[in-house]
């Protein structure tokens, strides 16, 4: 027991080491693919709240990344401070995710795909159409950078320790309340509905928390995402954005802590690994994803905690 | 964990990647559509610099120094197009090229401007010159460009009174769109119909009969290749007897290809064609055949003109400067005289967009043929 | 009777067929009442009507002096309603501590304290409780799914009784449990009764255990009460006895 | 005691974690009639699908006249000629009465199938009156009928029927017992489970008690109908 | 008067197709529980190996047909069954609706890279020609469409109906149970459904090809718009995909003509949406008995 603790600690450490000190290496692109892992890592957490946790499959977490996007877009370019945008897009998140959620007290599973599936559309054209609002096909460009505690951001290094310490502050939120009885109860909800409800556990009201509050953390995401890029677009939050996430989510492990941040690291990562195969990375990911489906069904982080139990199972 | 340590040497690997740059070259990066949807016209703009950067080097380079061409592939995609640009200024080139999506050009093009790297692309969308960017250059005319050319052609050549509009709904269908509405105000032309279409979408019927029940006296078409081609089937088929007008794409090769005769009789404005009377462009069509089996469409007239203009602003300044070099092609102008390479007299003005000739088309048995010169609109920099 | 629960006229009608045909019952506290009575008989449907899974189509049903007719089941369990199920249900990939404190978690404080953890400590004590009554102590920190089945049964109970509920709905507590640890079962039942005036409702089909555990008995045949008593009566009553046989 | 057709020695089963068939050994005589009785959760219906081969058997042997047949698959022991109607209802409500009937034998190549249909219809005229209907619309007893004479139409050794009166009236159930009554008088070895322990047993020859997973007591029927430990055994003290 | 038929008939041609989809999408669901996400993919792929026989094997056009059909009876009927379908259902509908996703893309991009990116014309089935219906116009090729697809849905219909192995297979679909207790196999009807589904995606793909050109990407809209159909129409019911194909053709062309075009995919996802959340059987569907 105290070994394995010490390995996490030590892997922790690197791990850490490596967020932290690996960006110095790196020239501004690096930077920026290590900036986009940390957004998309948040927005998969989110929605491995929601599907993974909860067991509520969510096909709109990339309409919810648009949402704090064009929330933090809009209000960064009238002048706002980010923190205006990033309060914005959170507070829309939670109210179009537990909206989103209502269906879901009606249907479940495939239907529950479609309907999420139908609403992710709906949002992208509102975005592209209503273009009084969001200056629809032409985008909102020149997007600044914040200003965090007084140092400016505009630097892709700075920018990449913003974005990771937001990562590092919704994953300690999230961790948190995963542990609290609200975590339990979404744990529960997703395990059996039925016997939850009978213990008292107001499996409607989870539910739509749970689609709420992973909506929001996708939203949170999109905030982030708006000053990385500093132009956007609606094309980027039509379906293909929720699809990546969810199988970011499944590759990685649904329903485990590290799990995103590794279904993240793979999408953002495999393009660049497989240069020697240009075009060939989506084919060899979908690939990927159907051999994790079948041999590993509980993930990639699934298959480190089996081979290391292995190792330590031949140890003694 | 052990895993994750892994991940990240390789990325380490993967992403620190540093370029040592011979003394005697100098970096010119290409990033373009070499996969996606835009893979066409990508390619064709991409094997058109490789031509004329070779032409080059084989003459001796630019001030002696041998070009480094490196391509990056945008997949068509403005996210991936913004990291590329990134990865591109990471070698630190000296000018860029690319891409020719404007959604793409849009979401990268301050990337350049920060880095203070001077971009040639090859997009039509007006906004583009319109956000003050001094690193910024065109290869064609821009939406604000060429068409009060084709309202032109419309109010004069057509005679029409009246006009339908039917553009494809993401940037590039609503900027022609907007810009094509606008000039027909101005002239008095009435838009009876306004529709818009979605990327990709393959069932025309409704949008073909709203032109019908407006009864316009023509219809501007400014839609994608393919959707164009699916348009002009179901226009023919629901017998649609009005001019159909369109811009480049409308009478590119590729639709006529796809539409078969039911593209003969579309007219219109096209602002690079391969097809030009000019004994330059016949010369660059003949050795672009000569080298890959293909007819050269505008695309990539607009990559090998990139490159000579490149050579003669850099020849013109003495030096590789990037900051002189952007003020230079601000308000240049570059003749065949000065640089056979160039293909077409070209002026760039303060903005960064280009003023030229152009050209009147028509389909005619599945062909496109010029059927007349239209000058330059001539407002340049003064 | 003074009843803790009160069921009046309960009826649930399937297209034509009257599943539940006007039952009423009450049950004082304290009390372990059983409900027997052949397939079909309607015990699983009343079950299902009184606990909310299932709207009834008329009749009743009074709990501590509160309507509760048709509530959600989330709210009764709130009141002070427990029930296990049929086929027994836990929550197989929490840890057994984990499966108690979800039990427990929603019974105390606000949903915001929930949030912020506060339930937990105070139900700490309970849950050991609850670990020890039920000698599971050394399973806390198992996955529930990897338990025996009838430790989950255990589990299962156990879960119902987090809350402190007043009164406990029991679906086959005995189905498909192994005849030593039906004996540690009634066991554990008989002591939740003595010594904490658990009060229980059960159906059951196995009637040694019905007999020796209930104090009385419940007889349903076609969606009606044909007889009611103690074991002893009932086990002597000739329709009954005919329900089971048939004509 | 007749000749024995189907023998079946210390037969274990359950789902999933729980064994609810716990060695249950019986013999089902050739061209007779036999009844399983016992309570609920005696492991009546587990019987019956462990001998069709819908449940594999956890221990134990099955032998239908003498060959073993554990574990087989219900389209060999159909080809063997055991059939089996479970209780509740089996029809394939959007296909016609006549379909329903045929799909009795339209998994096997039976060269006049046709003509087997046309002949139990003839046999059963209230359902030749509805041939053509859809099986959606038949009263319960209908269904069961239906149900009864598709089992038949593979000309069967052996029928396993499962609680055939489950939700009909008395009258519907005396029918579908006189069937099976005249079926026993042409031959056919019957297995049956009722909840209506009396009237099933005044039918049947052979009468099993199941109970806990075990059998209790097998004994000619009319010999259990006169037990008085048999109204004990549903209410519980057992019969031992 | 004759645009409303213009829009009638246009719509019922291309909701002919829909249908033929949906009602695979519906087969797949009766008999196995399986969603196929990867459905619109599956339209685009055999219209590619038509293409490959013609263009790469110089085959003539029909026996390229028939050689798309035979590969994707393999490939989309045969090998989806055994490799993803089979592994994954155990585990629940949400795995099987992740890893069609996963094919989806599998099968998009690997058409994009290893054939083209580009849109293909496809050989016509008919001259080039139109006939006038009361003003409306057809073409020879949306006559053929509506034929050709007509008949093959009757000839489902039949052969669901009135033979002896269709029976067995809606036997299967409807209770598969009692199916397996009167010695249906059921496994190789379950195989036969799949192969039917690749046969109808073979089919519309060969008939939509010639109008809306061949290209890697056709199958996003052309699934999302089969699936809508097949849930407005009532998913567990062949009859009802198919009729929610033609209604789903129809609402579209309307829609767009008469509502918005620029909010014309919205219009059938807030049908979608307001039919699973008001009628989730579909309007035409049977309601599924829920067990409490």
């Amino acid at each position: 027991m105290t070994g394995r603790r010490l390995a996490a600690v030590a892997a922790g450490l690197l791990v850490a080491a490596l967020l932290l000190l690996l960006p110095l290496t790196l020239r501004p692109y690096g930077l920026y693919l290590m900036s986009l892992w940390a957004v998309l890592t948040i927005a998969a957490m989110g929605l491995n709240l929601t599907l993974g946790y909860a067991g509520q499959v969510s096909l709109a977490q990339g309409a919810f990344v648009g949402i704090g996007a064009y929330a933090a877009a809009l209000l960064t370019t009238a002048g706002w401070p980010l923190g205006a945008g990033l309060l914005l897009g959170v507070g829309l998140g939670l109210l179009v995710g537990w909206l989103l959620g209502y269906p879901a007290l009606r249907v479940q599973h495939h239907y529950l795909a479609f309907v999420t599936l139908g609403a992710n559309t709906l949002v992208f054209l509102v975005l592209r159409n209503e273009d009084w609002l969001t200056g629809g096909v032409y985008g909102i460009a020149a997007i600044p950078r914040p200003t965090v505690l007084g140092y400016p951001t505009d630097h892709p290094l700075a920018f990449y320790y913003f974005c990771l310490g937001v990562l590092l502050l919704v994953g300690l939120g999230l961790g948190l309340l995963l542990r609290s009885p609200w975590g339990r109860a979404f744990e529960a909800l997703r395990e059996n509905p039925v016997r939850a409800e009978s213990l008292g556990i107001d499996t409607r009201r989870y539910t739509l928390l749970a689609f709420a509050i992973g909506s929001a953390v996708g939203s949170l995401a999109g905030a982030i995402y708006a000053p990385l890029v500093q132009y956007i677009d609606p094309s980027p939050f039509a379906l293909g954005l929720s699809l990546a996430l969810l199988l970011m989510v499944v590759v990685g492990g649904a329903g485990r802590f590290f799990g995103p941040g590794l279904g993240a690291a793979i999408a953002v990562l495999l393009p660049e690994w497989l240069r020697f195969s240009e075009g060939l990375y989506l084919i060899l990911y979908a690939v990927l994803v159907i051999l994790v489906l079948v041999f590993l069904p509980s993930g990639l982080v699934g298959l480190a905690d089996r081979l290391s139990a292995r190792a330590r199972g031949e140890g003694r | 964990m052990k895993r994750r340590g892994l991940l990240s040497a390789i990325a380490l690997l993967a992403l620190a990647a540093p370029a040592a740059q011979a003394a005697e070259t100098v970096r010119i990066a290409n990033v373009i559509e070499l996969s996606g949807n835009g893979a066409t016209v990508g390619n064709m703009w991409k094997n058109a610099v490789e031509m004329a950067v070779e032409e080059i080097n084989d003459a001796g380079g630019i001030l002696g120094r041998t070009i480094e061409l490196t391509h990056f592939d945008t997949q068509s995609n403005p996210g991936v197009s913004r990291a590329a640009v990134q990865k591109a200024l990471d070698l630190d080139p000296y000018v860029l090229l690319g891409p020719i999506y404007s959604s793409s050009t849009k979401v990268n093009m301050q990337l350049a401007q920060q880095a203070g790297v001077p971009q040639i692309v090859g997009s039509e969308a007006s906004v583009i010159t319109e956000m003050g960017n001094p690193f910024v250059f065109r290869t064609s005319l821009s939406q604000a460009a060429s068409m009060p050319k084709l309202a032109n052609y419309i109010r004069d050549g057509i005679g029409a009174g009246s006009v339908a509009v039917l553009w494809v709904n993401n940037d590039f269908g609503r900027g022609g769109r907007d810009a094509f509405v606008a000039e027909m105000e101005a002239r008095g032309i009435e838009v009876v119909a306004d529709i818009s279409s979605e990327v990709g979408q393959s069932d025309f019927a409704a949008d073909v009969v709203k032109i019908k029940q407006a009864a316009p006296d023509a219809a501007f078409v400014y839609l994608h290749e393919e959707e164009s081609a699916r348009f002009l089937r179901e226009a023919r088929k629901q017998g649609l007897d009005i001019p159909l007008i369109g811009e480049t794409t409308l009478l590119n090769q590729k639709v006529i290809e796809l539409a078969g005769e039911a593209a003969d009789g579309v007219k219109g404005h096209v602002g690079l064609s391969a097809d030009a009377p000019l004994p330059s462009i016949r010369a660059f069509r003949d050795k672009f055949v000569a080298r890959y089996d293909t007819v050269p469409d505008h695309n990539a007239i607009k990559g090998y003109l990139a490159v000579y203009a490149v050579k003669e602003i850099t020849e013109r300044i003495g030096g590789f400067d990037r900051q002189a070099f952007a003020d230079a092609l601000h308000c240049a102008t570059i003749t065949l005289e000065d640089e056979p390479g160039i293909l077409i007299d070209t002026s760039w003005d303060r903005k960064g967009d280009v003023d030229r000739i152009s050209f009147l088309a028509e389909v005619v048995k599945g062909e496109q043929r010029i059927v007349g010169t239209l000058p330059p609109l001539g407002v340049g920099c003064d | 009777m003074n009843g803790l629960l009160e069921v009046s006229g309960l009826t649930r009608r399937f297209g034509g067929i009257l599943a539940v045909d006007s039952v009423s019952f009450a049950v004082a506290p304290g009390e372990i009442l059983g409900i027997i009575g052949p397939n079909g008989s309607g015990k699983s449907t009343l079950f299902n009507c009184i606990l909310g899974q299932l709207r009834p189509t008329a009749g009743r049903v009074r709990f501590a002096g509160r309507e509760v007719t048709g509530l959600r089941p989330s709210l009764l369990s709130r009141l002070g309603i427990g029930r296990t199920f049929q086929l027994l249900q836990i929550f197989p990939k929490l840890k057994v501590r984990e499966n108690l404190l979800a039990a427990g978690q929603e019974h105390r404080g606000s949903m915001l304290s929930r949030l912020f953890g506060a339930p937990d400590a105070g139900l700490a004590g309970a849950v050991e409780e609850m670990l020890a009554f039920f000698r599971l102590a050394h399973l806390a920190e198992t996955p529930a799914g990897s338990l025996s089945y009838g430790q989950q049964k255990l589990l299962d109970i156990a879960m119902a009784f987090m809350a402190g509920p007043r009164l406990v709905f029991l679906d086959e507590p005995a189905g498909g449990v192994n005849p030593a640890m039906l004996a540690e079962l009634e066991a554990r039942l008989r002591a939740l009764n003595r010594e904490r005036g658990a009060t229980f409702v059960l159906i059951e089909h196995n009637m040694e255990f019905v007999m020796g555990l209930c104090d009385r008995v419940l007889v349903m045949a076609e969606g009606r009460v044909i007889a009611e008593g103690t074991p002893r009566e009932v086990r002597a009553d000739a329709r009954v006895i005919e329900a089971y046989l048939g004509g | 005691m007749a000749e024995t057709l189907l023998r079946i020695e210390d037969l274990a089963a359950g789902y999933g974690r729980v064994t609810i068939l716990r060695g249950a050994t019986l013999a089902v005589a050739a061209g007779a009639v036999t009844t399983v009785i016992g309570p609920n959760g005696a492991g009546k219906s587990t019987l019956m699908r462990a001998i069709f081969g819908l449940l594999p058997p956890r221990a134990g042997r099955i032998f239908l006249a003498g060959e073993e047949i554990t574990g087989l698959g219900p389209r060999e022991l159909l080809r063997r000629g055991v059939v089996y109607v479970p209780q509740g209802r089996n029809l394939f409500p959007e296909l016609t009465v006549r379909h329903n009937l045929e799909l009795g034998a339209a998994a096997f190549r039976i060269p006049d199938l046709d003509a087997r249909v046309e002949a139990m219809l003839d046999r059963f005229p209230l359902l030749a009156e509805r041939a053509g209907m859809q099986a959606s619309v038949l009263s319960g007893g209908e269904q069961k009928l239906l149900e009864l004479a598709r089992a038949l139409l593979l000309d069967p050794a052996l029928l396993l029927i499962d609680e055939p009166s489950l939700g009909l009236s008395p009258r519907t159930t005396a029918e579908i017992f006189g069937i099976l009554g005249g079926l026993r008088d042409r031959g056919v070895a019957i297995l049956m489970i009722e909840q209506n322990a009396r009237s099933a047993l005044g039918m049947s020859d052979f009468g099993v008690v199941l109970d806990q997973g075990r059998v209790a007591l097998e004994a000619p029927a009319a010999d259990i109908l006169a037990d008085p430990r048999i109204g004990r055994l549903f209410l519980g003290g057992g019969i031992g | 008067m004759s645009n409303v038929l213009q829009l009638l008939l246009a719509g019922l041609a291309t909701g002919a197709i829909y249908a033929l989809v949906a009602a695979g999408f519906a087969l797949l669901w009766q008999t196995s529980r399986a969603i196929n996400f990867a459905q619109g993919e599956f339209v685009m792929l055999p219209a590619f190996f038509v293409l490959a026989g013609t263009e790469w094997l110089g085959l003539p056009f029909w026996v390229a047909a028939l050689l798309g059909l035979l590969l994707a009876l393999l490939l989309l009927g045969l090998l989806f069954k055994r490799v993803i379908i089979d592994p994954l259902l155990p585990q629940g509908v949400l795995p099987v609706v992740i890893a069609t996703i996963a094919v989806g893309i599998l099968l998009k991009e690997s058409v994009k890279e290893f054939y083209s990116a580009e849109a293909q014309p496809f050989p016509a089935l008919t001259p080039g020609g139109n006939i006038d219906v009361l003003g409306a116009v057809l073409s020879l090729q949306d006559v053929a469409v509506l034929a050709v697809a007509g008949l093959a849905i009757l000839a489902m219909q039949l052969f669901l109906g009135r033979t002896r192995l269709g029976r067995m297979m809606q036997a299967t679909a409807q209770n598969p149970e009692v199916a397996e207790i009167l010695g249906i196999p059921t496994r190789r009807m379950v195989l036969y459904t799949f192969l039917l589904n690749a046969a109808l995606v073979t089919l519309a793909s060969i008939l939509i090809s010639p109008v809306y050109l061949a290209k890697f990407d056709n199958g996003e809209t052309l699934g999302l718009v089969a699936f809508i159909a097949a849930i407005v129409g009532g998913f567990n019911q062949v009859r009802g995909a198919i009729a929610g194909g033609f209604l789903v053709g129809v609402v579209d062309n309307f829609g767009a003509a008469y509502v918005s075009s620029d909010y014309r995919t919205g219009i059938l996802l807030l049908l979608l949406i307001a039919v699973i959340l008001l009628r989730p059987e579909g309007l035409w569907g049977r309601a599924e008995e829920r067990t409490v």
